[in-house]
């Protein structure tokens, strides 16, 4: 293998050639290169490679330390997983450019130098939006053009910030940078709308759910991991962040409890757990930002491995709608034990990733003395229970029996899930692999008594409010509907405005024009009376009349003269 | 022996051959003779601009007597080059001639019409090359009368009237031409030019020379169809017949526009014309007004002949203009005007005699899918046409460059867009042409209609050439006009 | 713990397959769930659990804070979805 | 072949390839193989030149004085030696093209046709080794007058009055106000050559600048700043190749690229940056870029709809020569090249649509990407380019503008420039998005069996159409990665 290949271009590269091979073939080729790039990362040393000039300015395409391939490592296992999902599809389009999608966004993370961030930024934009298209219907296709348009415009504005950066500082380093400046703040909004900050979020939302069934898993992993990598690469302890993040856990957990589609229920989810991370990120101290990375990489698998599940419930049943489902644990028993791995993580029960992962980021948030934020987090990992850990699987698998009967998922999608579901486990059992990657020293214990008391207690009781909820019939029934958010603004009131504006503005040209054309009539009616074959000026004059104008022209000179 | 007589055999060739055209009755002989003696007198001219180019000014008088009391015939850089305008236009229409007057007039008027024909010559080149005020007058009614004639020829029973309406306003334009020179003569006691020009000065203050100023200017005005002067010149050009239009298009308004020249600068002085009497802000407001009036009335024109003729006023607006500037650029512009317009518009109007000559009329409509059937002539007329709107390589363009330049460098500014606008005027009504010729479809049931013959195209292209060869190569144009604006702003030279 | 959630929410796959949808099960489960809970937060009172604010350490707090907040989450979606909710088409007209 | 034999050679080989077309009428094969002869041997009489550009040689050949003082002149600096190489490079593309597309659709005039078209790619070559202004202008009015037969090609009315539009608009502002512009120029400085630094500079200040500068962006009409761009969606009338190479590359660039020139080697940049006439030049290009581009998201018509975006995306280079400074003018430069090669694959796309399908609106296309799987591959390609993303030449462009933007402080420009980059996804995408994921709303002749075998289903336009097309997307994609020798040949002229 090339010294110096970013493990990102594997599978870019890699992805050409997938529509020209045929079955059997491209699975195993598909197989292969996450594997490869796998390889390559492990063989790579600390330090920058693969650099080349352009424009004088010095790129660099491979910078590897603790932070990028922390990140590395989980996406390409990700990508690994999601291939295994996908493998029971025939969709060319939406194999390679989960592949182009996984590479960039891993060539993204190797990065040392801003231009080469937005040219990958703007490639996991390019080629993520062909996953929602893949569902071919007018809903994702809109949907896709709105997500599209969204992460473009997080590319150009981290064009913009990089831009003013350069010029102001001369310099292209992707290093911390910090909020200080208008191009730093160009830059830190670009993150931000690929992080999903609140009022920017709602991409995820609208997207998400249109795309398809193995789409929707490729998504979650990569584009706001990837943006939680630049954040804590660029603006870690940044304060901020603490409020943004803190915003983030708490306001899709509302969202979340009334939502009827359950994979626009895991988008908001997945918002949620985000504002985890970025509150560590925000807190900045080695353990709040440990507690944040690896809060995203146990994240990455026990997302991947909810919306795998939602994923196959969809695959087989052809809705998500909690309306609709319910009763599927006797079709899909493995499917819902999956899924049930994946709620318990997400949720934080002892035992599995999510508890290893969020109490250190908690413990980073409480020791640098936020009170009200750990507050906030601890109440929104409540919420996050409520959705995530009991909402998803009781629905889709339990609650009234909905009647629909189907086929358990496919095996590849069994093994992938199996696979995360393994790994959601092994990583809260035994988390030091884990702890042992991260950038800073760990010397933290998740499992005293304290901790799991305290975090059994929070869930258990919460619990018990469920089952009074639901026993009680308190608990508000799903319904189909549209929930409006910040997407409305895009979606209803900028259009409104722009055809009212149109219309306006049609008005007053066609007003401006009719005035003009009827002046420009009117001149030109003027100028054929006089030009015209019988104007004035064209007429055959008679002699009599052009001796006139002799003697006048004669009377003329001598007057001027003689005066 | 015979070059230091070139300046009579100039006039003399045509003068003698006139008579003799008519004598010999038979339409081709007397189109041979008249081809003989009209390339005979664009050999002297030519050979006379040389020796002018070379060695200054020629004084030449007639008949042996000295100048003040004879006549003296003087060639200089700028009749020296009008005379190679007019000579040049001569010699290349009569062989296009033949064919277009045996198709237009009855046989029997063939050997009246070279005769004229030479006859118009003669006074043209008559009116340029005298050094003498009355002589220029007696030139200029030999040119008249024979155009007179020329006009009446035309086919068309208006062309009777249009001839005896340009009669008389070219007897008054005469008239006062006569009454101007007289002035003069009355105020200095001579005829000369030269000497004229040395008389005139101290009398700066005389009424007399005042008033034969003025009667001098509207006069000239009239014979070269300044605005408002210019009534009896579209009817005239409409109704002669092609080769007429063609030919006094090309020449008898530039040899007037010469007179002007030749008065205001060389006899009465460039200081008592523009800054004691101020003619320019007289003339340079006709110009303007010609240009923009002149050129929309063509645009809406259906007849194509009626159409140039108005575009002929507006184009001569440029040269007055020039001319009213009163500045070295200004005549440059003025002058090469003089000659560009002379080949474009010759050249404009022998394709269209081609056009009447195979298709029968030169209206817009007639003119339909002839971009097709006649490409060679219709080409022509689009180079032609782009060379009066003042597209780059032609002409046209370098003339409105000087213009312009002219206008610019007294910060005048209006003066300028006038220019730039007469020519986008010229690109609607040129282009109205071009577009029934090549996009419009031929009538249904159109008769077949072949390319004009060669003996007439040749002559077309030749001044199509011209007016393109010459806005490449301007050396020798921009060249001759130099020296002439330079030597009659530099006064009597 | 874990044998907490199964008995809750599943009753796990390896049982009659339809023994969820009897009544009697739902019951068994609620109760347990109380029993649970008791039991965690009994142990509040045996053991002094550490925490790095003082306030984590009186007794119960996560017990209640995770019953209140559930509680306020899940209610708050009716208020909510008077503000929000519109019909499934809404976008699509 | 020494350098002035080259450029003068360049210009001849077109025209002499014209008249043997003209003669070879009867046999259009023949004609077809004398029209790809001439425009390979041109493109390697251009490329001939390149080493001694970019060693900082300006070969320079004088063919005649014109007027005095004023001859005309030639010399290849670098941008026109970018210029040139792009026009001709895609000459011989779009030649191939033409065989393709004028065949299939059987078009009347093809020998006229042709020949406009090498009459055409020499005066473009003419303004882009112009050495002086009255040159450039010059051969700018050639290329009005050659391309006109070609916008008027179908004679019907509405080509009519599209090539009646094309025609008084373009020689309306050149004769209008460009002329002015230059003899004023004339007046001033007293000379036309283009000279490193401007030829204005020390000469000309204060307002006589901005009128100057007036004069010059509006009479050079090609370039289309609003609102004198109604002749481009007008020229759309032509056949498509033609609005490939003339209407997204020769005649709209020949525009833009006079006014880079303009600025450049008349004003200089020194000279519009301390006068601060640049500014509200940067304000009238950034309406004309964010209108048109608003009003190409409301066309239907794909060419129509091409040719709005052709309008916004020459306001980027106007706005980088408006920027008045290194990387602007850089900036501005690289997207007449960027742009070229994105505009004309979407332009040789949408003529192989029409050939295909016979389709023309935007509405029509969707389902037809599984029919035509490299067409619309390469619409998206050349989309994205033109959007400006990476891996795409276009995103290099973009990226010296805001540059150039930054380094002037216009921060609105940015903004202008990311809310454009939007605008374009948003009026682009849709069309490729559409074709390939949404069905087709007509029920395909085979769909049974081409649902069962997906390669079966496929109806390309003739090769002749498709391999030039996917060729120039390809070009895209190199632009991305070997834009540092466009960027090194281009580096002398903003930095002196």
């Amino acid at each position: 293998m090339i010294a110096d290949l970013p493990p990102g271009l594997i599978l870019i590269l890699g992805a050409i050639l997938v529509p020209f091979l045929p079955g059997r073939l491209r699975q195993l080729y598909l197989l292969a290169l996450p594997v490869l790039g796998g390889l390559q990362l492990y063989g790579l040393e600390h330090g920058s490679f693969a650099q080349t000039q352009i424009f004088g300015y010095q790129l660099t395409l491979l910078r590897v330390d603790a932070l990028s391939v922390v990140f590395g490592t989980i996406f390409l296992i990700t990508a690994f997983l999601n291939v295994i999902y996908g493998l029971h599809q025939r969709d060319a389009v939406q194999e390679a450019a989960a592949l182009v999608y996984s590479g960039a966004a891993i060539g993204a993370v190797f990065v040392g130098d801003l231009i080469s961030l937005f040219v990958f930024w703007e490639l996991t934009a390019i080629s993520s939006v062909f996953l929602i298209w893949a569902s071919r219907n007018e809903r994702a296709y809109r949907a896709g053009m709105r997500y599209l348009i969204i992460q473009v415009g997080s590319g150009v504005i981290l064009l913009a910030g990089v831009i003013l950066h350069a010029q102001a500082t001369g310099s292209i380093a992707f290093d911390r940078l910090g909020l200080t400046n208008l191009a730093t703040a160009l830059i830190f909004i670009a993150f931000g709308i690929k992080c999903a900050f609140p009022f920017l979020h709602n991409w995820m939302q609208d997207a998400y759910p249109e795309a398809t069934v193995v789409g929707t898993v490729v998504l979650s992993a990569f584009t706001t991991k990837l943006a939680i990598y630049a954040l804590a690469r660029a603006f870690p302890g940044t304060e901020i962040l603490i409020y943004i993040g803190a915003i983030m856990t708490v306001f899709p957990v509302f969202f979340a409890v009334i939502e009827n589609d359950l994979r626009r229920v895991l988008a908001f989810s997945l918002n949620n757990q985000l504002g985890f991370m970025v509150v560590g990120i925000g807190v900045g101290t080695p353990v709040a930002l440990n507690g944040a990375i690896s809060h995203a990489f146990v994240h990455i698998i026990y997302k991947a491995l909810l919306f795998m599940s939602m994923g196959a419930v969809l695959h087989r049943v052809g809705t998500v709608k909690a309306s609709e489902l319910g009763g599927l644990f006797r079709s899909m028993p493995l499917t819902a034990v999956f899924c049930m791995v994946g709620a318990a993580s997400i949720s934080a029960f002892p035992l599995f990733s999510g508890f290893v992962t969020k109490s250190l980021t908690l413990t980073g948030v409480a020791e640098a003395g936020y009170v009200i934020t750990w507050l906030v987090l601890v109440f929104a990992s409540a919420g996050v229970l409520e959705h995530s850990g009991i909402k998803i699987p009781y629905f889709a698998f339990f609650a009234h029996d909905s009647g629909l009967r189907c086929r358990e998922a496919p095996a590849n999608m069994l093994i992938a899930m199996g696979l995360a579901a393994f790994l959601c486990i092994f990583l809260g059992v035994y988390p030091e692999p884990l702890y042992a990657m991260l950038p800073y020293q760990v010397d933290y214990e998740p499992y005293t008594t304290s901790h799991v008391l305290s975090q059994l207690q929070l869930l258990f009781f919460a619990m018990l409010a469920f089952a009074v909820l639901i026993r009680t019939g308190l608990y508000p029934a799903e319904r189909p509907s549209t929930n409006l958010n910040t997407d409305w603004i895009y979606r209803k009131a900028l259009p409104a405005l722009v055809r009212w504006a149109m219309t306006v503005g049609a008005a007053v040209r066609d007003g401006v024009l009719a005035r003009g054309r009827r002046r420009l009539e009117r001149a030109l009616v003027q100028i054929t009376r006089h030009h015209g074959p019988e104007g004035i000026l064209a007429r055959t004059v008679t002699t009599g009349n052009t001796v006139l104008w002799v003697a006048l022209l004669l009377a003329v000179m001598l007057l001027l003269n003689f005066v | 022996m015979i070059a230091a007589h070139l300046p009579a055999l100039q006039i003399v060739l045509p003068l003698a051959a006139a008579p003799l055209c008519l004598l010999l009755r038979r339409g081709t002989l007397a189109w041979a003779l008249a081809l003989a003696a009209s390339w005979a007198a664009l050999v002297c001219a030519a050979l006379l601009l040389r020796q002018v180019l070379i060695s200054g000014p020629i004084s030449y008088e007639l008949g042996s007597w000295a100048a003040p009391w004879g006549i003296e015939y003087r060639v200089d850089a700028v009749n020296g080059f009008v005379l190679l305008i007019v000579a040049a236009v001569g010699a290349v229409i009569l062989p296009y001639a033949r064919t277009s007057v045996a198709h237009e007039l009855p046989e029997e008027q063939h050997a009246t019409f070279y005769t004229a024909f030479l006859l118009c010559l003669t006074g043209l080149l008559g009116v340029t090359i005298t050094g003498d005020a009355f002589n220029l007058f007696v030139f200029l009614e030999i040119s008249s009368l024979s155009s007179y004639v020329l006009i009446a020829l035309g086919r068309d029973r208006r062309a009777l009237t249009a001839a005896f309406q340009y009669l008389v306003m070219g007897t008054i334009g005469a008239t006062f031409i006569v009454i101007g020179v007289g002035l003069l003569y009355m105020a200095t006691g001579t005829l000369n030019m030269m000497d004229l020009a040395e008389r005139l000065p101290p009398l700066a203050g005389n009424r007399t020379v005042l008033v034969a100023f003025a009667f001098l200017t509207v006069g000239t005005g009239l014979k070269l169809a300044l605005f408002p002067l210019h009534f009896w010149l579209p009817n005239a050009y409409a109704y002669a017949p092609s080769v007429v239009t063609g030919f006094l298009a090309a020449t008898a308004t530039k040899v007037s526009v010469y007179v002007l020249l030749r008065f205001f600068f060389t006899v009465f002085g460039v200081g008592y014309s523009f800054e004691v009497l101020s003619v320019g802000k007289l003339l340079i407001p006709l110009a303007a007004i010609a240009i923009l009036v002149c050129s929309t009335v063509a645009i809406f024109q259906n007849d194509v002949k009626r159409m140039l003729a108005y575009s002929s006023i507006a184009q001569i607006g440029y040269m007055i203009m020039g001319i009213g500037f009163a500045t070295t650029t200004g005549l440059t512009a003025g002058i090469l005007h003089l000659f560009n317009h002379a080949m474009m518009k010759g050249g404009l109007f022998l394709a269209l005699g081609c056009v009447f000559l195979r298709v029968g009329s030169v209206r817009l409509e007639a003119l339909h899918g002839l971009g097709k059937r006649m490409p060679l002539t219709m080409f022509s007329f689009v180079l032609g046409g782009l060379s009066l709107v003042g597209v780059p390589l032609t002409v046209g363009f370098i003339s409105k460059w000087y213009l312009v330049q002219a206008a610019l460098e007294r910060d005048d500014w209006i003066l300028a867009v006038v220019v730039l606008v007469g020519s986008l005027l010229a690109l609607v009504y040129v282009w109205r042409v071009v577009e029934a010729a090549y996009f419009k479809p031929a009538p249904e049931g159109a008769a077949k209609v072949e390319e004009a013959p060669l003996s007439m195209l040749i002559p077309t292209w030749v001044l199509i050439g011209a007016s393109i060869y010459f806005g490449i190569d301007t050396s020798l144009t921009v060249g001759v006009a130099r020296q002439a604006a330079a030597q009659l702003i530099g006064g009597a030279s | 713990m874990d044998n907490g959630l199964e008995t809750e929410d599943t009753g796990g796959p390896k049982g009659e397959p339809h023994w969820l949808d009897r009544k009697r099960t739902g019951k068994r489960v609620f109760w347990g769930l109380i029993a649970l809970c008791a039991g965690l937060g009994l142990a509040d009172f045996l053991y002094r659990r550490h925490g790095i604010f003082d306030f984590e350490e009186f007794p119960l707090a996560y017990a209640i804070f995770g019953f209140v907040c559930f509680f306020g989450i899940v209610l708050s979606g009716y208020p909510l979805r008077k503000l929000v909710m519109r019909d499934e088409d809404y976008y699509d007209r | 072949m020494s350098p002035p034999d080259a450029i003068l050679l360049s210009l001849a080989i077109p025209l002499a390839g014209a008249a043997l077309i003209a003669l070879a009428h009867r046999r259009p094969n023949l004609r077809e193989a004398v029209t790809l002869v001439t425009s390979g041997l041109m493109f390697l009489t251009v490329a001939s030149l390149v080493p001694e550009v970019m060693a900082g040689g300006r070969p320079e050949a004088t063919l005649i004085e014109m007027l005095p003082g004023l001859p005309l002149r030639f010399e290849v600096e670098p941008l026109g030696m970018m210029f040139g190489l792009l026009a001709s490079g895609l000459w011989i593309v779009t030649s191939v093209y033409s065989i393709g597309y004028m065949r299939a659709n059987d078009e009347a005039h093809q020998t006229r046709y042709y020949v406009c078209f090498a009459v055409a790619l020499a005066s473009t070559i003419g303004v882009a080794f112009a050495g002086n202004m009255m040159t450039l202008f010059v051969f700018y009015e050639a290329l009005t007058l050659s391309t006109y037969p070609l916008v008027a090609h179908k004679g019907t009315d509405e080509a009519m009055r599209g090539g009646r539009t094309y025609l008084g608009l373009l020689l309306f502002t050149s004769i209008g106000l460009q002329l002015l512009g230059i003899l004023w120029t004339w007046r001033i400085a007293g000379t036309l050559d283009f000279t490193v630094g401007g030829i204005l500079a020390g000469k000309a200040s204060g307002p006589v600048v901005g009128i100057l500068l007036l004069l010059y962006v509006y009479g050079i009409g090609k370039a289309a700043l609003m609102p004198f761009h109604r002749w481009l969606p007008a020229a759309m009338v032509a056949p498509t190749p033609v609005s490939a190479l003339l209407h997204a590359v020769a005649v709209v660039k020949v525009g833009v690229f006079t006014v880079m020139k303009v600025v450049v080697y008349i004003f200089g940049i020194d000279l519009l940056a301390a006068t601060g006439h640049g500014v509200w030049l940067t304000y009238i290009a950034a309406a004309t870029l964010l209108s048109a581009s608003l009003v190409a998201l409301t066309q239907d018509n794909l060419k129509a709809r091409l040719a709005y975006s052709t309008i916004s995306q020459l306001a980027y280079v106007v706005l980088g020569a408006a920027l008045a400074n290194p990387w602007g003018v850089i900036g501005g430069s690289m997207h007449i090249a960027m742009h070229a090669m994105g505009k004309i694959t979407l332009f040789f796309c949408a003529g192989a649509i029409y050939t295909a399908t016979h389709k023309t609106e935007v509405s029509q296309m969707t389902g037809l990407g599984r029919i035509m799987p490299f067409t619309f591959g390469a619409f998206l390609i050349g989309s994205l380019s033109i959007i400006g993303l990476p891996p795409l030449g276009g995103a290099w462009g973009k990226w010296y503008l805001m540059l150039g933007a930054a380094e002037g402080e216009q921060l609105i420009m940015i903004a202008v420039l990311m809310i454009s980059s939007l605008l374009n996804v948003a009026y682009l995408i849709p069309i490729v998005a559409r074709g390939f994921f949404l069905p087709s709303p007509e029920p395909q002749p085979a769909s049974a069996g081409a649902a069962a075998a997906p390669r079966g289903g496929i109806r390309e336009a003739p090769m002749f159409c498709v391999v030039p097309l996917c060729l120039t997307a390809l070009g895209c994609l190199a632009l991305f990665f070997f834009a540092d020798p466009i960027y090194r040949l281009l580096e002398p002229i903003a930095a002196p």
